[in-house]
Parts: C-alpha cells; structure tokens; sequence
C-alpha cells in the first residue's frame, strides 16, 4: 500500500493519562492515513485499549490533543466521537443481551418505518442479515444475542461498528476470540474497508496476523511511544524487541514431559442439542487440546466436566475412580480447575482486589477454621504476580483496572494456586501479549512435568500445534478425530473442524 | 414562643395581652393527622389554649401526631421525645392500649402529667381519661338498626382492623345489641375495612358482591369504613334501599345523611374531648383534683334531627374559628 | 464466503422468527394466563361462591378495582424494563389526587384542570425523580424511596394534612360501570393506553431504546443511546400514569383528595409487573403481562373475600400465589429458552 | 520465567495498601459519618432546641430507638452485600414477637425459651427466603414480597388476630434504660453483635464468600463457592437477626406480641444500609455504615419532633437526606475511586 503520500486523516499527539497510581499514557503520539492500517502492539497494560478509549472519547486525556484531517476535535461522549466517524470495537464486548442481533447492529441508529419514531423490524433483519454474511456468520438476526457464543457475540460487535458511517475504525483485538475460519472473514473486511479509503487502527497481538494486514506499526511499551514502523522495513523479532525491551527464544518452547495414567476418561458424554458421545482422556503430565469451530462444543465439555452445565449421559472418571460432575465445588474438590473463556463475566470478581480473586479458588487454603490469613493471601497474590509478570501497581489494586491481558493472568493465578490434578484451559492466551505468552507456555510446561494433567482449548491453531501432546478435533459437539503431536498439521486439524 | 406556635400551626391568640407566669406546652397527641375527627380535637384543644392565654397563663400546645397512622412504634417515639423534652404536659390519643402503658409510666415517672383521650390505655398511672364510650355508641347503633329493621332482618357488618380498640368497642357494642332481637341475623362479621377509604371500598365491593341482594342492613364503625361502604352501596345502587348506619362525621357523610343514602351516624365529640383533655391537663399541672374518667358522650344523628342547632354544633365545629381558616 | 444472493433461507430467516423463537415467543406471551387461569378455576370451583365469582357483576367489579394498579403497571412496566424502580407510586397516586381536589375546591378550577394538572404533575415528579438518578448517580431504589417520603409530606401539606372534598365532576364518572360494555370509562381508557404503551415499547426508537438501556446500559451508551436523556423521559413518562392513576384514584373516592391513600401500593404495582414476566434486572416485561399480573392480585384479593375467608388467609394466599406466579414463569423461561 | 526471590518491590507491593488506597480506604469508611455529623449540627445549632438535642437523656432515646432498625440492619447488611433484599424484615419483626408472646402465655413457656424460639423462628423464616430464592431461581424481591405476605398472615393467625400479651418477664427489661452506661441492655447487645459480624465480613472465608457471590455470582459459582448453600446460610443467618429484633419490638412493647407491627420497616432497615454505603448491585456495604445509617434515620425523627416540625415536613425532610446522604456517599466514592 502506499498511502504515504496522503495527509493524516487523524492525528493522536502528545497523549497523556494517569490513574491513581499509573501512568497509563505518557506523550504518545501516531497518526493514522485514509486507506491505512495502522497495527498497534505493546505488551499487556502497555496502554493500548487507553489510547482507544480516549479516541473514543469514553475517557478524557489529561493532556494532548486529537486532529481529524488537520483539525483539532473535542470528542466527550462516545456519541460526538461516533458522530465525528470514530468507530470502535472495544476489547471487551459491549452488546445489549436482550435485544436481537439486528438490533444490536443497529443499536443508536435504528432504521425508521412508516411512523416518526416508529422502527421497522422487516428492514433492520433484512439490512442486518446482508451485513453478517458479509462476515461469513450464519445467524438468525432476531435471536436475542445472549443466545450466542462469545465469537458469534464478537462478529455482531464487529458488524456493528463496521457498518457504521466511518472515517477511522479502531479494533481493539477484534480476532482474540475468534477461530481461523472467522478471522480469516474478519480480515477480509478489514480489507475492503481499507481500500474504501478508511482508516483502520487494529490491535493485536498476534503478529502473523499484523504483519499480513498492517501497513504501519507503532509500538507502545510502559505508556510510551517507542516507535512507528512501515511493515516493510520492520521484523517480528525487532518488534518484540520493542515490545518487551528483550528478546525471546522461542514461541512454542514445549518440552514434552512422559506421561502418566489417565487422570480424567469420559465415556459417551451425550448433551442434547449440543453434545453427541464424546469419547475422551487426558493423562497425567499431558497437554490435550480440544481444536474446532466457533460453537463446536468445546465450551460445553469443559463445562459439563467443571459441573457448571447438566449432561444427559455419560460416565467420567477422575484418577482412575468414578466421578460425577455435580457442581463446581465438587470439581474443585476433586482436583479440577477451569479457567474460563469469558474473564470478565465467569472468571473476576472485578470489584475485587488481585489478591483476593487470586485466592478466591483456594480460600481453604488460606484460612484456619474459617478465618483468612492476609499474609499468606499476599504472598500467594505476589508470587504470581511475580512469575506471570502481572503489571500492577500492587496487588491490592482492583482487578477491573487491570489491562485486559493483565487481567486473564489473575484469573491463571487463580487456578495455578489452587494445585489442580486437572486443568482445564479454555483459551488461556486470549488476549495475552507475546512476551507473557511464553510465560504461560512454559508454565504450563511447568506443570505437565509436574503430573498435572491439561485440557486445553484454544482457537489458535499455532499454538495447539505448538504446545499439545495430543489434539482433539470437535465438530457440531462429536468427536471428529484425534491426531498425535508428531502427526498434526494445519491442514490435518482444519480438515476434522469443518468435517470434511 | 412564637416560633413555636408558627411552626406547630396552633394559630395565635387573638387580641390576647402578653400572657405572663412560667410557661407550659402541653403536647397534644393524636393518633393520625389527617381526618376531620382530629382537626376537630385539635380545634377543641385551641380553644382551651387560648381561654386560658385569656387568663393569664402562658401555655402553648404543640400539636404532634406520628407520621404513620397506624405505627405504634412512631407514637411511642413521639412520647418517649416529648418525655425528654420536659413538657408540662401530655394529652394522648394512644394507637395502642398496651404498648404506649410504659412510655406513659416513664412520663408519670418524669413528673409529666398524661391525660389519655378518645381510647384506653392500660394503665392506672394516668392523670385522667378523656373518652366517648365506644361500647355505648355501639349499643346505640345497634338500638338504631333494630329499630330501623322492625326487629327482623338480614345485617352485614363490616369491621374496621385487627387491634384498634377503639373500634372494636363499637362492633361489641352493636353486635351485644343485635343478639337480643332474635329476628336478626348477621350474615358476616368476619371482613375488615382496612385502614384507608379505598380498602374500605373494595373491601366492602367484594363483601357486597356475596351478600348485596340478601341483606337489609349494613354497620360500619368508623369513618373511613362508612365513607368507603357508601362508595360501595352507591355502585350497586343499594344507597337508601337498605338501612345504613355508620359511625363518625365528615361532609360527605352528613350530606349522605341528609340525603337518606344513610339512615343513622353515630357521632362523637372530638372537639369537646380535646377541649376536656387540655383543660384537665392544666388542672392536673395545677395539681388539682381530676376525675377519672370524663364521658364527652355520643350522639345519634339521624336524617330527622340533623337540623338542630345542637347537632349541628356538634357535627360542625368551629374549627375555622380556632385555627384560623388556612 | 456466501454472498447474500445465493442464500435462499436467508429470506425465511426475516421472517419475524425461526419455528423454535415462535414457539418460545407463544409460550412467553401465554406465561401470566397460565396464572390467572389458576386464579380463576381455583375460586370457580368453589360451591356457594363459584356463581357468583364468575358473574358479570363480579368481573365488572374485580375489572373496576384493578384499574388504578393497572394503570401504575403501565408506567412501572416501562421503568423495570429499563431496569430502574419507582417506589414512589403510592405516594404520587395521593399527592395528585390532592393536588386535584384542592385545585378544583379551593381555586375552583374546572376538572378538566384538576385533571391535567394531576397528570402533569405526575409526569414533573417522575422527571425529577429520573433527573435525580441521572445527575446524582444514585439508584432508583433510594431516590424513589426519598421522593416516597416528600411526595406523602406535600400531599398532607396541600391538603392541610387532611381529606379534601372537591365538587362532584364528570370525572367521578370515569370509574363507574356506565361506558359501553357495562364497564366504566376508566376499563377501555386502560385498554387503549395498554396498545398504545404495548406498541411504543415494540415499535418505536423510544421502546427499544429502553430495552437496550435496561440490558446492557453501559453498551447503550457506547452505542450513541443518550442513556440519561432516555432515563429522565422513561420517569416522566411514568409518572404522567401515575398522575392519571392518582385521578382515577380521585374519582373512585367520588372526588376525594386523601393524602393517606395508596400507602404500600408501590408494592402491589411492582408484583404486578414481575408476575407478569418483567425482570427487576430490567430489559424483560411486557404490558399484557402486567396487566394480568394486576388482575392475578385483584382477582385473588376479590375471590378470598367472596370466600369469606379471615383476612390472614388472604394474606397468606397472596403471598403463595406472587411467589409461584413468578416461578411458573421462570420454569417456562428455561423450559423454552436454552435447552 | 522469574524466581520470587529476585523481587524486592514485591516486598513493598505487599503491604496493606498504597497510599493512594489507604486514603480511599478512610474516605470509605468515614463517608457515612459526614452525613451523621451534618444532621447532629442541623439540629445542634437550633437555638432553644440544640440543648436538649445534645442532652444525654436524648442520647438514650434515641439509641433505644435505633435498636430495632439496627438489629434488622446488620442482618440486611449481610443480604445486600450478597446482591439480594430481604422485603419481610417487618413481617418477620411481628411474627416473632406474637410467636414469643403466645409461647410465653399460652404455653408458659419460661421467657428465655420465648426469646430463643423467636430468634430460631426467625432464621427459619429466613432459611426458607433463602431455599426459594434458590430453588425456584426468582429474584429475592419477589420471594421475600410473598413472605412478606405470608409471615404477616401467619403472625395474625397464631395471634389469633389480636395482640398477644405476655407476662411480664426479664425479656421487657432489655430495651430499659437500665444497663452498665445508662443506656439499655439491647444497646450494648447491637453493639457485640456488630463488631462480630463486622469481623465476620472481614476476616472470615463466609464473609469473603458474601461479598463475591454479591459482586459476581456466575464467576464465584466457577470458582468452586457453594452459591446456593451460601445463600441459604446468608438469609437464614440474617433471620435470626431479624428474629432477635422482633424480641427487641417485643421488649420495647412491653411484652406484647402485635401482629400489625413494624409494617413498612423494610424501607428503614434497607435506607439505613443503603444510607451506609451499601449497594443494592452487591458487593458492597458496611456494619459501621449501617449503623451510622440507622442513627441518622433517628436522629432525624427525634430532631424534627424537637423543633416541633409537622409531621409531613418530616416526611419531607427524611426523604431529602436519604437521597442527599447516597449521593454524598457516590460522590466521595467518585472522588476518592477511579479518576
Ligand atoms: N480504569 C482504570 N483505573 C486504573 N487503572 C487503569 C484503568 N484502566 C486501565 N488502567 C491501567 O492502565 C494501564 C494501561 O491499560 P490498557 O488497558 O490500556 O492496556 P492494554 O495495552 O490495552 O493491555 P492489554 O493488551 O492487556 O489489553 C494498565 O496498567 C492498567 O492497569
Ligand atoms: N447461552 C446460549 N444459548 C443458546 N445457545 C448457546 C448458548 N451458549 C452457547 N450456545 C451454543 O452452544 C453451542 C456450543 O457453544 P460453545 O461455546 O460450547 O462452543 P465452543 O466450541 O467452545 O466455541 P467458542 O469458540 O465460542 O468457545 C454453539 O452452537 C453455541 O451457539
Ligand atoms: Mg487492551
Ligand atoms: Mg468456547
């Protein structure tokens, strides 16, 4: 793309903003040109999703000011910023769960029928049911979103932004929560709507994916600009050089570690609608990955394992004696944790400090007959803070204010501190930058060397291929195939998940 | 003093000279605020006020009754504070026969006279009670009905609540009444008005809906359930068909009466027992001898003698002239 | 990808829903009948009683006493669905009758202006109320709680802190049973008011506006809604049916201003609209739900007296039927939503 | 992957707090004290009036008047927390009094054996609310609205409709003046009892528990807590409280059991939390708040009366401070919280 030439469509100059005991942003500045694509990286807190919110006027910079075309704009309220042609995907999502998928997509700006002030619902489905295929999702429109998956939830989100009147749209990792298939739909809108003249910020922290979408790059590390890039002249080694102000060996650093007995077996796990005889092990000092579609069931069998859904059929057991999934107590007691896919509604009490969502799992652990123990809940809140390299400014800081990235390692502290047999990870590095990703990974290397057995379900193909012993295709809640670590291929797993 | 009597409403005194001597509140307390029976009381006790600014005494009255009308709780507050407060003086209308016994002790106990008014309390340390007798105004009810039916018939009787002494003084007294003429029969007596008009009302609709074709007499016996049981007989058209009789004065009703929509209200004296309750407030303060117990009486106003002056004094009174027409 | 041409099920997709949402949206619609079905079969069977239950005295009767509820469900079913409370009901139904009684008695005023002022003020105290919320950032609950207490304290103060008797009207009229149908007036004014609100919260921007406020408000905001703006319109709006709920009210008492009236009707509303499937964690209700819901506890109330049943049966009776009207609907919810 | 060892800010990091937070942190828990010191002030600086109000014989009053608000308020304090609410406050209040009452005099039941029945009475009430709430999955309004019901229908009917007196009993002597201070026996007992359930919310893992289902429930349900169970247990436990503050009604009326008592004393219990800094969303709340919330309600009461206030400027007044008090209470949270 050579869209240098043109002039900046929007300028960030001299961002600065604080929270109590954070500089967020200090001077950041980039500008973005119509037809661009303006990647932004940083590491987990490093003050991206900050910098969006102030372009989306949801926050107020404490200095620095905004140009559109040349000129300085004041954006207070979401609404003036939208009215301006600033679209936003905001990381977390921010649907209404009552309302219908076509209403939802035109939420603020609701297509008008035959009355003033009247709505027509014909119009909107049809409208809203054009845009979604665009997007390659298959849903029907009057369905209230809350019964959707997250990645379903995700491509609305995106709908909805994307099919507003735009100068400039910011994707605050618009792909973490979404598979192969649906990314792949993602970029080429995101395509299309760049060569349509718009400017798009996208973030991310995936860098195949930035280094094929991307024109530009600009890098943020503790609240500060380090550098804009053109992509051309850049590598993904130099950037996270940037990012984290350190090099990394490797990104799938697995060490296969020998196997034990079986720790979890299901026989013929049977949901209606949603499972069908689901036959699987995971043994001891092993990685399982469940790979698969958006709403292949993954979630659900993790559930059903956690206790957290009803099953109709089917026989569990744990270490080698029956279980019966009954409850999340009870999986807890029995040795299972689950790190949820959705951080913000199943895994945080966000109000609550890092410590005490960090023992929330544990809290037999920390206390003597019923009493708590603050001092070994500070301890055990430091160390992971410590060993996941959670950006805090203590660990008595609200986990609501973490960055979104910071916030998904308490809720792996939760679980680490528990002391599992089993663990269950539904998407563990969704939204966790580079640097820290490899923290995870050799941690979780950690603890299949340790006996512990691991269930993991990701939508990153590359990581399921770098980090499983063994990979589980799901396909419409069946069991499609299973595939050894040496045999397992891009191809190999694609293949299962569409059911070809 | 002048504030005070500004913010407690209690209307100045006319052309009176600067009362002197040391000063004296008495705390009238009524039971609610909001009914004509109590603007009359407090209008009875006004009058007493400002008699004996006439005669040189310096009292004030501080009108104060509890937020919620049927709260015990709020009453008991109200003469625990006065208590407190160190008036010279109560005058208590109390919600509760039991419950306010030991807040009214504790005053005694403070050196602060309590004359009970308009229903009992439960205790022997009170300065005086200042009452109608409620089984007799019953009674007279009851003499009434019988007399209205020829001895012969079918009545309904809605009841006012659950532990309103006062009231259920009354239902004793009409249904006493009622079992010695044997062609009577009370086809309920187990409903309750409930404490507001509209309870009354749908209370009463409900009732009539059962029994509105089959009876021939109908006693309420107070003034939102009578208020509430005309609302009631007027939608089914019954008003001036069977025999009505009610319990307490207001516009309305006395206008019903006149109409014949009401064939018999039993009336108090409120005015005269907040009169009777100031006045032996101050002979007690005065450490007089007081009686204990003062019948203010009950009267039987009926669609004939509604026009003399003596009921018509009795069903208004000078309210206007003693708290000022506001 | 496919393109949108080459979908033919996308067209029957547009249509208004898929067989299992319609099914759903039935059983959804049916839920509070289910209820009062209950109500009904339950007295009707009753020998002595029955008869005269089932009468059309008696459903003129129960349908006449509803009203004044029903129409505080109107104005509260929006408020929930918005996922806002309004405890000041009781206390606003009284504070506008006052304020027309004493308007047409003591300014003799005409009741055509007793009853537009009532309204009006009605709507004035719902707008400070929702004013309150959005500019100090307190919960309905408590700004409601405190405009219950002001609300009460200004009815006695205009009232002198009594009873005030206006001059017979036409709008003693509006409750008695002489409107077409045998039914009074105010029966077919609930009616009409009931499709209009039913189409509103359907149709129009405003309707869906507050659905979207009540289910997700921060992502309502987000998406450009004037969540505050929306707020104060949804109270003021309200409150104009609690004015008109206070007029009935007025009327039923043949031209009484009581400030005492309607105390702990807030609850009675509230019940309505929750047994008729609104959600006090908002972006749920429906009006024809509420307006069951306020028959369900009319009838209730209307059959134990027929019974004559003492009064603490009654209240045990309705404190059952609220608790399992609303978990028949939500065993129905499950049952018919996710599997 | 870094060693704990190598971090020395770690040290530093775990220390109670950063300054920052401990200075919110005293703002918190000062916030509800500002509104207390305001209302003494309004009412000290009145002159004629502020001497009595400052008297210690008012002081008494006021606190043997708070005791029962109080009592339900530490109870309730406990169920906001959990994001539930507890309607039957007062029913339960009046329940338990008759219960004691009849127990006492119909069945001579020594008086000590009448206050343990209430109180276990109570928080059977409450375990019930509880087991509803979970069973049939309906929001605690509703459940606790029917009980509300209920319990009141219940309590007439085992008075047989009428107030219960018992005899006199040691029982009666708990709400007198006559305890180590001059003030009252249940004075003292308000206190002990909230100091243990404030260390209860702090430092023990059911009080952890509370406040995580009332801030999230879906991820405290995922992280292994016993939801259900602990819901049970919250409302149950609540109940002996509100059980124990019949016993104080009971006491202050001398030994009567009144079926029609505390009616409405849901809306003080609940301000008072509320008025204190709890959240009717969950998640937050305090014992000190509470408490200071309840005083404020009667300090407002017994300084209105002083100043020999209409009642309905009363009213009036006590509803502007419960909203001013919460908006107060948002903004310092506001200003002391995120920026
Ligand atoms: N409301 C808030 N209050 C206090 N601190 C905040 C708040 N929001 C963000 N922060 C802090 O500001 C910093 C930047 O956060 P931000 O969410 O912008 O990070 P990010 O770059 O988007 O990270 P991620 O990749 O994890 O999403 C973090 O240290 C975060 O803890
Ligand atoms: N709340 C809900 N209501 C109705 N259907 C749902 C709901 N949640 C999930 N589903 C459906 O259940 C199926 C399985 O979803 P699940 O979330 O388990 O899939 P998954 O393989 O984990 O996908 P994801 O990548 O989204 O995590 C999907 O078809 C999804 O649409
Ligand atoms: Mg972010
Ligand atoms: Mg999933």
């Amino acid at each position: 793309m050579t869209t240098s030439t043109n002039a900046p469509l929007l300028q960030m100059e001299a961002i600065s903003k604080s929270f109590p005991g954070v500089k967020a942003l200090q001077d950041v500045s980039f500008d973005v040109v119509p037809g661009e694509v303006h990647a932004i990286m940083g590491e987990n807190g490093a003050g991206k999703s900050t910098l969006m919110k102030i372009l989306a006027g949801a926050y107020k910079a404490d200095t620095g000011r905004i140009l559109m075309n040349g000129h300085p704009i004041e954006a207070r309220t979401p609404q003036q910023a939208m009215e301006l042609g600033i679209q936003i995907i905001y990381q977390e999502l921010n649907l209404v769960p009552h309302l219908s998928v076509a209403e939802n997509i035109f939420l603020g700006r609701m297509t008008p029928g035959a009355f003033p002030g009247s709505v027509s619902h014909r119009k909107m489905r049809e409208q809203a049911q054009k845009i979604l295929a665009d997007l390659g999702l298959d849903v029907d429109v009057s369905k209230p979103v809350n019964q959707l998956s997250i990645a379903q939830q995700q491509l609305v989100e995106i709908a909805k932004a994307t099919s507003r009147k735009a100068l400039v749209i910011a994707m605050d990792e618009p792909s973490a929560t979404l598979t192969e298939h649906e990314q792949e739909s993602l970029w080429r809108l995101v395509k299309r709507l760049r060569d349509s003249g718009i400017g798009i910020i996208y973030i991310s922290h995936r860098m195949d994916e930035v280094f094929m979408l991307a024109d530009r790059v600009t890098v943020l590390r503790d609240g500060k600009t380090i550098k804009t890039h053109y992509m051309s002249e850049t590598t993904p080694e130099h950037l996270i050089g940037e990012m984290v102000g350190r090099s990394l060996e490797s990104n799938f650093p697995k060490v296969v570690a020998p196997v034990g007995k079986s720790v979890l077996t299901i026989k013929g796990l049977n949901r209606k609608g949603v499972l069908r005889d689901i036959n699987l092990t995971v043994n001891a000092g092993e990685v399982v990955a469940l790979a698969g579609l958006v709403g292949a069931g993954r979630t659900e069998i993790a559930r059903c394992i956690f206790g957290a859904d009803p099953y109709d059929s089917g026989e569990f057991t744990l270490d080698g004696k029956p279980y019966t999934p009954k409850s999340p107590y009870k999986a807890t007691h029995a040795g299972i944790g689950f790190v949820t896919e959705d951080r913000k509604g199943q895994g945080l009490i966000l109000p609550m400090s890092v410590r005490e969502n960090t023992t929330l799992a544990s809290l037999d652990l920390v206390s003597s007959i019923g009493k708590i123990s603050f001092k070994k809940e500070r301890d055990a809140a430091s160390k992971y803070v410590a060993s996941l390299r959670t950006r805090t400014p203590s660990v008595e800081q609200r986990v609501g204010n973490l960055s979104g990235g910071n916030q998904q390692k308490v809720v792996l502290a939760k679980w680490l501190f528990r002391n599992t047999k089993l663990l269950i990870l539904d998407e563990p590095t969704r939204g966790i930058d580079v640097g820290a990703k490899v923290e995870i990974y050799q941690l979780i290397n950690e603890l299949a060397a340790q006996g512990i057995a691991i269930l993991m379900i990701s939508s990153e193909l590359p990581e399921v291929l770098g980090m499983a012993d063994r990979i589980i295709v799901i396909n419409q809640g069946r069991v499609a195939g299973e595939l050894n670590r040496d045999e397992a291929t891009q191809e190999k797993v694609g293949a299962l998940a569409v059911g070809a | 003093g002048g504030k005070k009597d500004a913010a407690t409403g209690t209307g100045s005194t006319p052309g009176a000279a600067a009362p002197a001597g040391p000063e004296i509140d008495i705390a009238v307390i009524p039971k609610g605020t909001t009914h004509d029976y109590w603007k009359s009381l407090h209008a009875g006790a006004a009058k007493a006020e400002q008699e004996a600014k006439a005669a040189g005494k310096n009292v004030h009255i501080i009108w104060k009754g509890p937020v919620r009308e049927d709260d015990r709780n709020a009453q008991t507050d109200v003469v625990q504070t006065f208590t407190t407060q160190k008036v010279s003086a109560m005058v208590l209308a109390p919600l509760d026969s039991e419950a306010l016994a030991r807040p009214v002790e504790a005053a005694e106990d403070a050196g602060i006279p309590v004359v009970i008014i308009d229903s009992s309390l439960n205790s022997k340390k009170i300065a005086s009670y200042v009452a109608t007798d409620n089984e007799k105004g019953g009674a007279l009810a009851g003499t009434q009905m019988i007399k209205l039916l020829g001895g012969k018939g079918r009545i309904l009787v809605l009841r006012y609540g659950i532990g309103s002494a006062s009231t259920e003084q009354r239902e004793k007294g009409f249904l006493d009444t009622i079992k010695t003429a044997p062609g009577i029969t009370v086809v309920s007596s187990d409903q309750y008005a409930g404490p507001t008009v509209d309870t009354a009302y749908k209370s009463a609709q409900n009732v009539l809906g059962r029994y509105g074709k089959q009876i021939d007499g109908v006693f309420t016996p107070n003034e939102s359930s009578t208020l509430g049981m005309r609302l009631a007989l007027k939608d089914i058209n019954e008003l001036g068909k069977l025999k009505f009789v009610g319990f307490d004065s207001s516009g309305p009703l006395i206008d019903a009466l006149k109409a014949n929509e009401i064939q018999a209200l039993v009336v108090q004296n409120p005015f005269q027992m907040g009169y009777m309750g100031v006045n032996t407030a101050l002979d007690a303060i005065a450490k007089k001898q007081v009686p204990a117990t003062i019948d203010t009486g009950v009267t039987l106003v009926t669609p004939e003698n509604v026009g003399d002056p003596k009921v018509n004094e009795l069903i208004n009174p000078p309210i206007d002239k003693y708290l000022g027409a506001s | 990808m496919t393109t949108v041409q080459s979908d033919p099920p996308m067209q029957a997709k547009a249509a208004p829903s898929s067989p299992g949402a319609r099914v759903q949206q039935i059983m959804k619609s049916l839920g509070p009948f289910i209820g009062l079905f209950l109500v009904v079969v339950l007295f009707s069977i009753q020998p002595g009683v029955g008869k005269t239950f089932l009468s059309f005295d008696n459903f003129q009767l129960v349908l006449s006493q509803t009203v004044i509820v029903a129409i505080g469900a109107l104005g509260m079913t929006m408020i929930i669905i918005s996922s806002g409370i309004d405890l000041s009901v009781g206390s606003v139904v009284a504070l506008t009758g006052v304020a027309a009684a004493v308007l047409m008695k003591d300014h003799h005023m005409p009741a055509i202006v007793g009853l537009l002022a009532a309204v009006i003020l009605g709507g004035i105290v719902g707008a400070i109320n929702g004013g309150l919320i959005v500019a100090l950032r307190v919960t309905p609950f408590i700004v409601t709680l405190g405009t219950l207490e002001v609300a009460r304290g200004v009815a006695k103060w205009i009232g002198n802190e009594n009873a005030v008797y206006a001059p017979h009207s036409w709008i003693d009229q509006l409750t008695q049973n002489t409107a077409p149908g045998g039914v009074s007036a105010a029966v077919w004014i609930v009616i009409a008011l009931a499709i209009l609100v039913h189409l509103m919260l359907k149709f129009t921007v405003f309707g869906r506006s507050i659905f979207a406020i009540g289910s997700n408000e921060v992502a309502s905001r987000l998406s450009g809604l004037r969540v505050d703006a929306l707020k104060i319109s949804i109270y003021a709006l309200a409150g104009l049916f609690f004015g008109l709920s206070g007029i009935m009210q007025f009327a039923r008492l043949s031209g009484m201003g009581d400030p005492t009236i309607a105390q702990g009707e807030e609850l009675d509303v509230i019940a309505a609209v929750v047994i008729g499937g609104g959600s006090l964690s908002g972006g749920e209700g429906s009006i024809l739900g509420s307006l069951i819901g306020a028959l369900i506890m009319a009838l209730l109330r209307n059959g134990s007296q027929l019974m004559g049943w003492p009064s603490y049966i009654q209240e045990i009776i309705i404190g059952v039927v609220i608790v399992v009207a609303v978990a028949l609907d939500r065993i129905r919810h499950r049952s018919a939503g996710k599997a």
